[in-house]
């Protein structure tokens, strides 16, 4: 019996309502939590910041806050991509505006400004449901993504419309433009991903989480309950576009450094980081890490494997990797439609019993 | 079970990494994606140049070149990927044929030291090496292209363009904006009016409103700034409004075999800038085909041999063979390094005469590189679709751009650069 | 009859002191206090159907008042109606003493109004406790930084709702699913759970659609005596619908009886029993 | 008169737009109406099958490129070509089998998953199929060519020359795609209202448990409807592919169809026709002439924005009735 929860009693409702209720978990939790900020800083190198780890954090607050929105409050969002270029364009904008202002700030800013126009966007949630608010989102998709192509202000009239992002430091490190080291890279997106994280997982345990998945559940009798419905779908936009914002202020400043709107944010995006949460699982936070680790990794394991091992052609393999991220996409949607934070679960039930099955 | 997962994954990701060489030039190409088709041709070319260098010559000055292959399917996080993925293994040039990719890696390489070889493509003022010291774009650029367009027209109409219309279609990406400014430049100083027409990069095979404007305004000439299905797109849409196809006319990348041929013979006439020649009838394709084609070495089979893409991929890993013999030249040893190449393309001098001995006679302009310089000559010329022989004619001779108006803008756009990023200039 | 002309909502309620049934102590002690809800003249349509036409009605402090009828009889339509999910056409409905404006769901629940659905409507996806957790939903208070930091009122204000609905929980009997989630639970929990998320709201007016139907007896009998203990214990006033005649009777002070959108009846169970009206309307059904 | 005759062509030109888009609106509408899948993989089948039409008229070795790299052989093509007809007619069966393996591997299993799992499966399914589609028939761009007409239609140009002094421009592509629509729509009512088949089809629309219960097999019927939303893609592939050539750009055709959709309902086949006509319509007035005063293409987004508002105050659609909610 490694895994258990016999012995591990609870004395009162606050120890019982916290995140890891129980011992092993927790243990687990605070050893990845050293290994994340005390060992792969020191082992990390360029290869695995910018082509792994740090689009797997950077994907995993978009997840997150996606998950906000859809998994939690059951509000389907194909407009993922634009709002992330919003939070990259006001990133730009900001830095650029104010160099003087800690990068930091202008990121959680972005966030900000993100929400607000997440908000917006989310007003149609009141009369438009299931897939048509789904197809509806994809107005907010197209339309950002076009407006941050066309108005030169945005880009502070280059000629390319390209956005570069500027060098800034924090606490005297490079984390932004191409002096940054890989740990600090890595750093800052692990700092913003555990927090966002932790605050995800402290609005779903409490009053507005249940009120999110009371709108999911079943909308009309949350209203009768009590819930209404306006600042429940529209808080669930705000805080969802603001992690989505975050995401894509690092997505830009930290992790490319440089962005097209239309190639970086564009609808393919959305699908990818609505993949993401589907296949980690909806509802769950563990879900976002997961399904964004599966979506980052996959491809690149897959790559490595048919060209690096089995020396394909790259247009081959790149086509065989299609098939196969697809073909696995529906296999876990039949195997596990809950995901792999359900597999999980699943798994340490089963521990929960072995090795005396019944 | 999980650490055995991650290890797994770890060994896997690391296998990615070639085997060390002697000269290693990594080719991130794309060959799927929206444009896989275009991206094929271009990377069969630049593989093939290097196999023929090895299996002719042995290399460059002794030294074997690999030619790691990676797919960025036109995208940049992928892109980054395989800059990251090729970088550890002394890679000494990076040529990603996407202008988004090249804005990505800009920073990037001049932090690693590696240089950036973007022809035709890429960002524009990198001409000025006083501020990217890592990036060079010779023989040509967009704001080039856009001037040598504008010259032809002018030699069409004797010298003046005052009152003409001209309507610039465009890819709606930061490539397709480009030449946007030039042109407005131009067109003060030539007195023809721009109307700008932007396409859609997602949906660039519905272009119907863009044609019926066209065909209502009646402008002059259409200057096409297009890639992948765009192209085809414009130029059958083209044929069905009946748009004279002479007054026509593409940028260097709307303007190969696959952009013409879905429309057929109604295609005829439809005129592009480029950069280099394009056929097979040069003589390097004897010895490609003794050495390459014949032995089956072919990249992907070698069925795109002399197409323009093909063409222009090969004339890419002329230039930077070439540096790389500038460099072990300059250097005394073969095994050169990363940096001792961006000093070898700095002093790259390719003459007619070099290139008639590479077996390439007047198939690109004379480069020149200098440290104020990284964009050569910016010379180009215009070629022509014959639908009835199926392939391009070159229809007029390499014509200087119009430096009086490229420079100022060359100047202030990289100068705007250099504060921005706090970079000093140099030389 | 014609609507009354509308007036502010703010006036007390005539009709409050008018009534055959003053405030009294039942015969098991339980204290029956003024008017509560009173439905006045209320008129329901759906398109052309009419699904409620002009029936009053009015609810007591502290007694169960029952409303039934046969199928169709438009029964849940006047509970939408009660708790604001339908807006009536015609009529005013009365609560505490003023006329209710025209108010959104959720509004309504705001003013204590608190029910459970005939087709159970518990939110699936989440467990028994959050189910029942969101019945205080309109009582807490913190901010959306304060929740998202879990600090200050947060925190204590989670510890204390989660005292009183551990009460509840106790007070159904339904410890040992606490953290199950409610779509695993049969049918008899799952009404079990609905009626607690409704107690969590400590509402003034606890409506109940349908609370047995689909019981087996013994079911029956269990939720016949929660109903009888929370009016009892928390004084709440109970309005409920029922299809089943004889649970009904022995339940309720009072009851309503509705046959096609029209009141057919309104008095104790004894003076219903003996209504003919009533009494042809179920046999009308029984022979259908 | 002249701004007139300009936007006349342009309704004109926005209408046989608006049909373009509705083919591809229809194959979603099909598939939805009788299992509720709402199948993002319609544009792909579009591509897939225009990609399988191209190869046997060509008579291409499939798989020829992964063949070649495996065993090093130089596969390429049979040597022979076939007429267009028999070409269309064994895409068609490709497209029935390709059902069928569907039905078999991915739906089968997904019985009675929410809408959002098999919303998701069929764009795992989209991106297995632009694999499959690529490494069958190769990426390079294909000339589509089975004997439709293209380029401007001189009848119609001198006709409206002598009506109204203007040239009316109209791609002749366009108006065999109306033509062929128009047939196909006519083709399925025939099925559904005239054959057993059908009636069974219109059935499960209208109600899942019932058809299920008088006997109707609910795997049959999705075979039978993913079969025919192949077949409505096939026609839309070729109408598209002869157009501007077959690449994987052919597969981004279903964002065009979304506003359709959502204009027009999931449910209703009238629905598509009419949205994507009003979608054609609206998006090249607006590109026409609100576009170059915001800096042009639009019509992206528009769609989508019109589509919106119109939502917003009719949310039940075009043909939708008026929904009451009950509890």
């Amino acid at each position: 019996m490694l895994y258990r929860e016999a012995g591990d009693f609870k004395t009162s409702y606050r120890e019982d309502s916290q995140t890891f209720p129980l011992r092993l978990d927790r243990w687990g939790y605070y050893a990845t939590l050293a290994v994340a900020f005390l060992v792969i800083p020191l082992v990390i190198n360029d290869y695995w910041a910018n082509a792994v780890l740090v689009p797997f954090l950077v994907y995993s607050i978009a997840a997150l806050g996606l998950n906000i929105l859809t998994g939690y409050a059951g509000q389907v969002s194909l407009g993922t991509g634009g709002f992330m270029a919003v939070g990259a364009y006001a990133t730009y904008k900001l830095s650029t505006s104010f160099p003087d202002i800690s990068i930091l700030i202008h990121i959680l800013l972005a966030g900000g400004i993100t929400a607000v126009v997440g908000m917006l966007f989310g007003l149609p949630s009141l009369r438009i449901k299931g897939f048509y608010l789904a197809v509806a989102t994809l107005a907010a998709q197209f339309f950002l993504v076009w407006l941050f192509n066309k108005v030169p202000w945005f880009y502070n009239y280059s000629a390319s419309g390209q956005i570069t992002a500027p060098e800034r430091t924090v606490l005297g490190w490079f984390v932004t433009g191409p002096q940054t080291s890989a740990p600090a890279k890595y750093l800052v997106c692990l700092v913003f991903a555990v927090g966002l994280a932790w605050i995800a997982r402290n609005l779903t345990r409490g009053t507005v989480g249940r009120k999110w998945m009371a709108i999911r559940d079943m909308d009309i009798a949350a209203e009768i309950i009590g819930v209404n419905p306006l600042t429940a779908k529209l808080t669930a936009f705000a805080v969802s576009s603001f992690f989505v914002g975050v995401a894509g202020a690092l997505f830009f400043s930290v992790y490319l450094g440089a962005a097209e709107v239309g190639e970086a944010f564009g609808i393919n995006k959305s699908f990818l980081i609505l993949f993401m949460v589907i296949i980690g699982g909806l509802g769950s936070i563990f879900g976002s890490f997961a399904g964004a680790a599966f979506l980052v990794l996959l491809p690149v394991l897959l790559k490595n494997v048919l060209v690096g091992t089995l020396g394909w052609p790259t247009d081959l393999a790149a086509h065989i990797e299609l098939m196969i991220v697809g073909a696995l996409i529906v296999v876990f949607l039949i195997v596990e439609p809950h995901g792999l934070a359900q597999l999980w679960r699943l798994t340490k039930e089963k521990l929960r019993l072995w090795p005396f099955p019944h | 079970m999980t650490l055995r997962f991650a290890s797994l994954v770890a060994a896997a990701i690391l296998a990615a990494a070639p085997a060390l060489a002697d000269l290693v030039v990594p080719n991130l190409s794309y060959r799927t994606g929206p444009y896989g088709a275009n991206g094929t041709q271009y990377a069969d070319g630049f593989n093939d140049y290097f196999t023929l260098l090895n299996e002719r010559d042995g290399g460059i000055g002794g030294q074997k070149v690999q030619v790691p292959e990676c797919e960025t399917a036109y995208n940049t996080e992928k892109g980054v990927e395989c800059y990251e993925s090729t970088k550890g293994t002394g890679a000494l040039v990076y040529n990603p044929l996407s202008t988004g990719i090249t804005y990505q890696l800009i920073p990037k390489v001049s932090v690693d030291k590696i240089p950036l070889y973007t022809p035709g493509y890429g960002r524009t003022s990198a001409k000025n090496g006083k501020v990217f010291e890592w990036v060079f774009n010779a023989p040509a650029n967009y704001w080039d292209g856009a001037s040598v367009i504008v010259k032809h027209l002018l030699d069409l109409n004797g010298g003046s363009l005052d009152g003409k219309k001209i309507a610039l279609l465009y890819h709606n990406s930061a490539y397709g904006k480009e030449p946007i400014r030039t042109l407005q430049e131009l067109g003060k100083k030539h007195g023809f009016t721009l109307t700008e027409l932007p396409v859609d990069a997602a949906a660039g095979q519905e272009q119907k409103s863009q044609w019926l404007q066209i065909r209502r305004e009646k402008p002059d000439y259409v200057i096409m700034w297009g890639w992948g299905v765009m192209n085809q797109a414009a130029i059958q849409e083209a044929a069905n409004v009946r748009y004279p196809m002479d007054q026509f006319i593409g940028i260097w990348w709307a303007g190969s075999e696959v952009d013409v041929k879905p429309a057929g013979a109604a295609a005829n006439g439809y005129k592009s800038a480029t950069f280099h020649g394009v056929g097979t009838e040069y003589p390097i394709y004897a010895d490609l085909n003794k050495f390459v084609v014949e032995p089956g070495k072919a990249s992907q089979g070698g069925e795109h041999v002399g197409s323009v893409l093909y063409s222009r991929g090969m004339y890419a890993a002329l230039v930077i063979a070439e540096a790389i013999r500038k460099a072990q030249e300059l250097s005394g040893t073969p095994t050169v390094n990363a940096a001792q190449v961006r000093d070898g393309f700095e002093a790259l001098e390719i003459t007619p005469e070099r290139l008639t001995e590479l077996g390439l006679p007047d198939f690109g302009p004379e480069i020149t590189m200098t440290c104020e310089n990284h964009g050569g000559s910016g010379m180009a010329r215009i070629q022509q679709w014959d639908a009835a022989a199926g392939k391009w004619t070159l229809i007029s001779e390499f014509t200087e751009p119009d430096q009086e108006v490229l420079q100022p803008l060359i100047d202030a756009d990289s100068e705007a650069f250099a504060k921005e990023a706090g970079i000093t200039l140099r030389c | 009859m014609t609507p009354t002309t509308s007036t502010a909502p703010a006036l007390t309620d005539p009709a409050a002191t008018d009534s055959a049934v003053q405030p009294h102590v039942t015969a098991d002690g339980r204290q029956i206090g003024g008017v509560l809800m009173d439905m006045r003249n209320i008129t329901l349509r759906f398109g052309g159907v009419v699904a409620i036409k002009d029936i009053s009605f009015d609810i007591r402090e502290g007694e169960i008042r029952a409303i039934i009828g046969p199928n169709g009889a438009g029964k849940s339509s006047m509970m939408n109606v009660m708790s604001g999910f339908y807006v009536p056409q015609e009529g005013e409905v009365w609560f505490r003493g003023q006329r209710r404006p025209q108010m959104k769901p959720y509004e309504v629940a705001r003013l204590g109004i608190a029910r459970t659905f005939q087709n159970i409507a518990l939110f699936d996806g989440m467990s028994v406790l959050d189910n029942i957790m969101t019945g205080r939903l309109t009582m807490m208070k913190s901010s959306l930084l304060e929740q998202a930091l879990w600090w200050g009122r947060a925190e204590r204000e989670e510890t204390w709702h989660r005292e009183k609905v551990e009460k509840i929980i106790d007070f159904l009997e339904i410890q040992n699913i606490r953290k199950t989630p409610v779509g695993r639970l049969p049918y008899g929990l799952k009404k079990r759970v609905e009626l607690a998320r409704a107690l969590a709201a400590e509402p003034k007016l606890l409506m109940l659609d349908e609370p047995m139907a689909g019981m087996n007896v013994e079911e029956k009998e269990d939720m016949s005596r929660f109903i009888l203990d929370v009016n009892d214990e928390f004084g709440t006033t109970i309005a409920l619908i029922e299809h089943d005649m004889g649970v009904v009777m022995d339940l309720s002070d009072r009851v309503v009886v509705m046959d096609y959108g029209r009141k057919i009846g309104d008095g104790t169970p004894d003076q219903i029993r003996s209504n003919q009206q009533v009494i042809d309307a179920y046999l009308g059904v029984a022979h259908d | 008169m002249e701004q007139f005759l300009y936007a006349a062509e342009v309704v004109v030109n926005g209408l046989m737009a608006g049909v373009m888009y509705a083919l591809v609106a229809l194959g979603f509408v099909l598939i939805y109406k009788a299992s509720g899948v709402f199948n993002y993989a319609q544009g792909v089948m579009a591509l897939f099958a225009a990609l399988t039409l191209v190869g046997l008229q060509n008579g291409q070795v499939p798989f020829a490129h992964m063949i070649n790299a495996t065993f090093g052989t130089h596969l390429d093509t049979f040597g022979w070509t076939l007429p267009a007809i028999v070409a269309i007619a064994l895409t068609a069966l490709v497209m029935v089998g390709l059902a069928i393996a569907i039905e078999k591997l991915v739906l089968k299993h997904l019985v009675n998953q929410v809408p959002i799992i098999l919303f998701m499966a069929t764009i795992g399914l989209a991106w297995f199929l632009e694999g499959l589609g690529d490494v069958m028939w190769g990426a390079d761009i294909k000339m589509l060519d089975v004997g439709v007409p293209k380029g401007a239609s001189e009848a119609l140009m001198t006709v409206t020359e002598q009506w109204t002094g203007y040239g009316f421009y109209i791609d002749r592509l366009d108006i065999w795609a109306a033509a062929i629509a128009a047939m196909l729509v006519a083709a399925l009512m025939v099925f559904s209202q005239y054959t057993k088949q059908g009636r069974a089809l219109r059935a499960v629309a209208d109600d899942h448990q019932a058809a299920l219960s008088v006997g109707i097999s609910l795997r049959f019927i999705w075979v039978l409807v993913w079969s025919i939303a192949g077949f409505v893609a096939l026609v839309a592939g070729i109408m598209w592919g002869s157009k501007s050539g077959v690449q994987f750009s052919l597969s981004l055709i279903a964002l065009k169809a979304l506003p359709v959709l959502m204009l027009g309902g999931f449910t209703s086949i009238p629905g598509a026709i009419v949205g994507g006509l009003i979608i054609g319509v609206g998006e090249k007035l607006f590109e026409f002439y609100v576009g170059p005063l915001v800096g042009g293409a639009t019509e992206n987004w528009f769609a989508y924005v019109l589509a919106l508002i119109f939502l917003v105050f009719r949310p039940q659609g075009l043909f939708g009735e008026k929904i009451i909610e009950r509890v």
